[in-house]
């Protein structure tokens, strides 16, 4: 992004409006989309129209909102203060007014302008220079000597803080645990239904037909709740089946699962599956 | 320069030569009999060096041999792609060091945005900022200043070499608090200048003070 | 040797004085431009440094910068042995800087787990922490407190400078969310939870198979 700044001539001919709506993901909030307004403006930020520059934004607003783009909230409050500095440059200046006047409000605009891109350039002038490591270097093969050892431990206070902060974490998943009641599956409420339910079913049954309704819609979702009946289900037909109350067949590893009652039909029939 | 004692000018120059790490004055100092002139040795070795491929450098209080910066082109054999600092990163970063002491909210206010998660903490990781003491307003919220280990990375000498500080400076751009506060009160440009320089070099408790002046002025 | 390109010498000193690596005058030559005299060079580099604290000597084929000999008795102290802290220390010693003064028995209530015999130890020898007078509770135990040492090696300028609980979480040292919380579960709160389910167990792509699976099998 940052490249698209340097270059001002980029938006040269084409309206700064389309040039925006394009680029919205990669502006960084209001400030960053005026500083770029001002300087297609001017070049120099001191000199820039905030009444020209509260207009641009409007209409940029206006266009996002056209294009059904959705515009964070910030960018909004934006709009608002802007019309109503707009406002307060085009209209007489009440007379004993508490707050700071129109110009004053357009002057720290500027100011803020001013700001941040002096920042932004010092930023990538620091990052210009040369960087130790890198353009710059220190001893290849520090020296150690021999005599007295000197222990040295070493931890930065990154690594102090990240400590403190891993125990904060700890000891805030150790304190008294309030569990919100929950919509999950219980293996509980499985059991249930696949007693219920069995009975009516003595032939071989995909265990997807003893999910509770709805499940199939939830998992194409990914709900949690969709997720939980399955497991809840599979793990009910383990703990029937360990008991005897269900007879469980897979064909293949990963294969669909079937399973039906134990005392339909006889027991030599059921190697015939499915 | 002519009483140094050489031998102590060698072994200066035996212990900064033999640590990667640039070192305190005050670590130098502990290493060095008793009776050496620390200062005057190590302008007197920097001195000598001045001219050689490798050179004594100052970063902050800590000071180390480095390869000279006009070699760069020279020494730069594997073009590894160095790691990329986001842009909010580097923002960050810059502001810090123009601002410094500074705190989160200062910085927000200036970007105009909020700082993302792993902002800060990429740049504490790599050794380039810290904390130093809290400002006394309300919440007394935790400053955040660069380290040592930053000069000598950016080849810095100090604070006062940050490339444009004095003309930001100057300018009236080094001011973190909230632009309107700034303007709220007075307005022209003229005098932007003058309020910055005001505040600059003074303690936060000072600034406070300043606005409230201000916005006595105002209201008078 | 008057003939010897200054450029060159600065360029081989660099070299030397950087490489992470014994050189040999293979690649010490491949280093340098075309045309340079590496010998010569080489010779006239270890003349200019033979009465530095610093030596430029030749091992078998390898060439690189040593402390003088002579000077090891006074840099006898520097043997340094880094050693990686263990995390439990660590922490024990980020639980005594936030909460000092603190008992042992304190910082074990706190951490949750005893204190194995030699974490204290490791600090009180490193000189970061010190003992503090005593609780007034039965026992009088002894309480803990972290030292200047601690602060100077921490770049801190005061216990203040620390961070707090929310500036830890702002600057993004304090992230994950306890695993607890994940599963915070009502209907409402359901999309969230599985977004936050998919993210660490099962992908997306794994629930889509099962469904498809499962319609497969239901379609026949």
């Amino acid at each position: 992004m940052i490249d698209g700044f340097d270059d001002t001539d980029q938006h040269a001919g084409e309206s700064p409006m389309t040039a925006f709506v394009v680029d919205i993901d990669g502006y960084e909030g209001p400030l960053d989309i005026l500083l770029s307004l001002a300087r297609d403006q001017k070049v120099d930020l001191t000199q820039i129209s905030v009444l020209q520059l509260a207009d641009q934004y409007l209409a940029f607003v206006a266009e996002a909102r056209r294009l059904d783009l959705e515009l964070a909230a910030e960018y909004l409050v934006m709009a608002a203060w802007l019309a109503y500095l707009k406002s307060r440059l085009l209209l007489p200046e009440p007379p004993g007014a508490e707050e700071p006047s129109g110009e004053a409000m357009a002057a720290a605009l500027t100011f803020q302008l001013e700001r941040l891109e002096a920042m932004r350039e010092a930023g990538q002038h620091l990052m210009a220079r040369n960087q130790l490591g890198q353009d710059f270097f220190a001893r290849g093969q520090p020296e150690r000597f021999g005599g007295n050892t000197l222990t040295v431990l070493q931890v930065d206070l990154s690594e102090l803080l990240r400590a403190y902060g891993a125990h904060l974490q700890r000891r805030q998943g150790a304190q008294p645990l309030r569990i919100e009641p929950h919509d999950l599956h219980s293996v509980e409420d499985a059991l249930k239904r696949l007693r219920k339910n069995l009975g009516h079913a003595p032939s071989w049954e995909s265990l997807w037909r003893y999910l509770p309704p709805g499940t199939f819609e939830g998992l194409r979702e990914g709900r949690l709740s969709a997720r939980s009946a399955l497991a809840a289900t599979f793990a009910a037909s383990l703990e029937l089946a360990k008991g005897g109350g269900v007879r469980l067949r897979q064909n293949k590893p990963f294969g669909p699962i079937y399973l039906r009652a134990p005392q339909a039909g006889n027991s030599e029939n059921e190697e015939g599956g499915p | 320069m002519n009483d140094v004692d050489p031998q102590h000018l060698r072994l200066l120059e035996a212990i900064l030569f033999s640590s990667a790490e640039a070192m305190t004055e005050q670590k130098l100092a502990e290493r060095l009999p008793e009776g050496a002139d620390l200062p005057v040795l190590l302008l007197e070795l920097r001195n000598r060096y001045s001219d050689h491929g490798v050179h004594l450098v100052r970063a902050g209080k800590t000071w180390g041999f480095r390869t000279a910066s006009d070699l760069a082109a020279l020494l730069r054999v594997d073009r590894r792609i160095e790691r990329k600092l986001s842009r909010a990163a580097v923002e960050t970063l810059s502001i810090i060091a123009y601002h410094q002491p500074v705190t989160r909210a200062e910085v927000e206010e200036i970007r105009g945005v909020q700082l993302s998660k792993g902002t800060l903490d990429v740049l504490l990781d790599q050794g380039w900022i810290r904390p130093k003491g809290r400002r006394q307003t309300p919440g007394r919220p935790v400053t955040w200043a660069t380290t040592e280990a930053f000069l000598d990375h950016f080849g810095l000498e100090s604070l006062s070499d940050l490339p444009g500080i004095d003309e930001l400076k100057a300018a009236g751009l080094l001011d973190a608090r909230p632009a309107i506060q700034i303007y709220g009160a007075r307005s022209g440009a003229e005098e932007r200048a003058a309020a910055a320089a005001d505040s600059e070099g003074l303690g936060d408790g000072d600034t406070e003070e300043i606005v409230e002046e201000l916005a006595d002025e105002d209201g008078r």
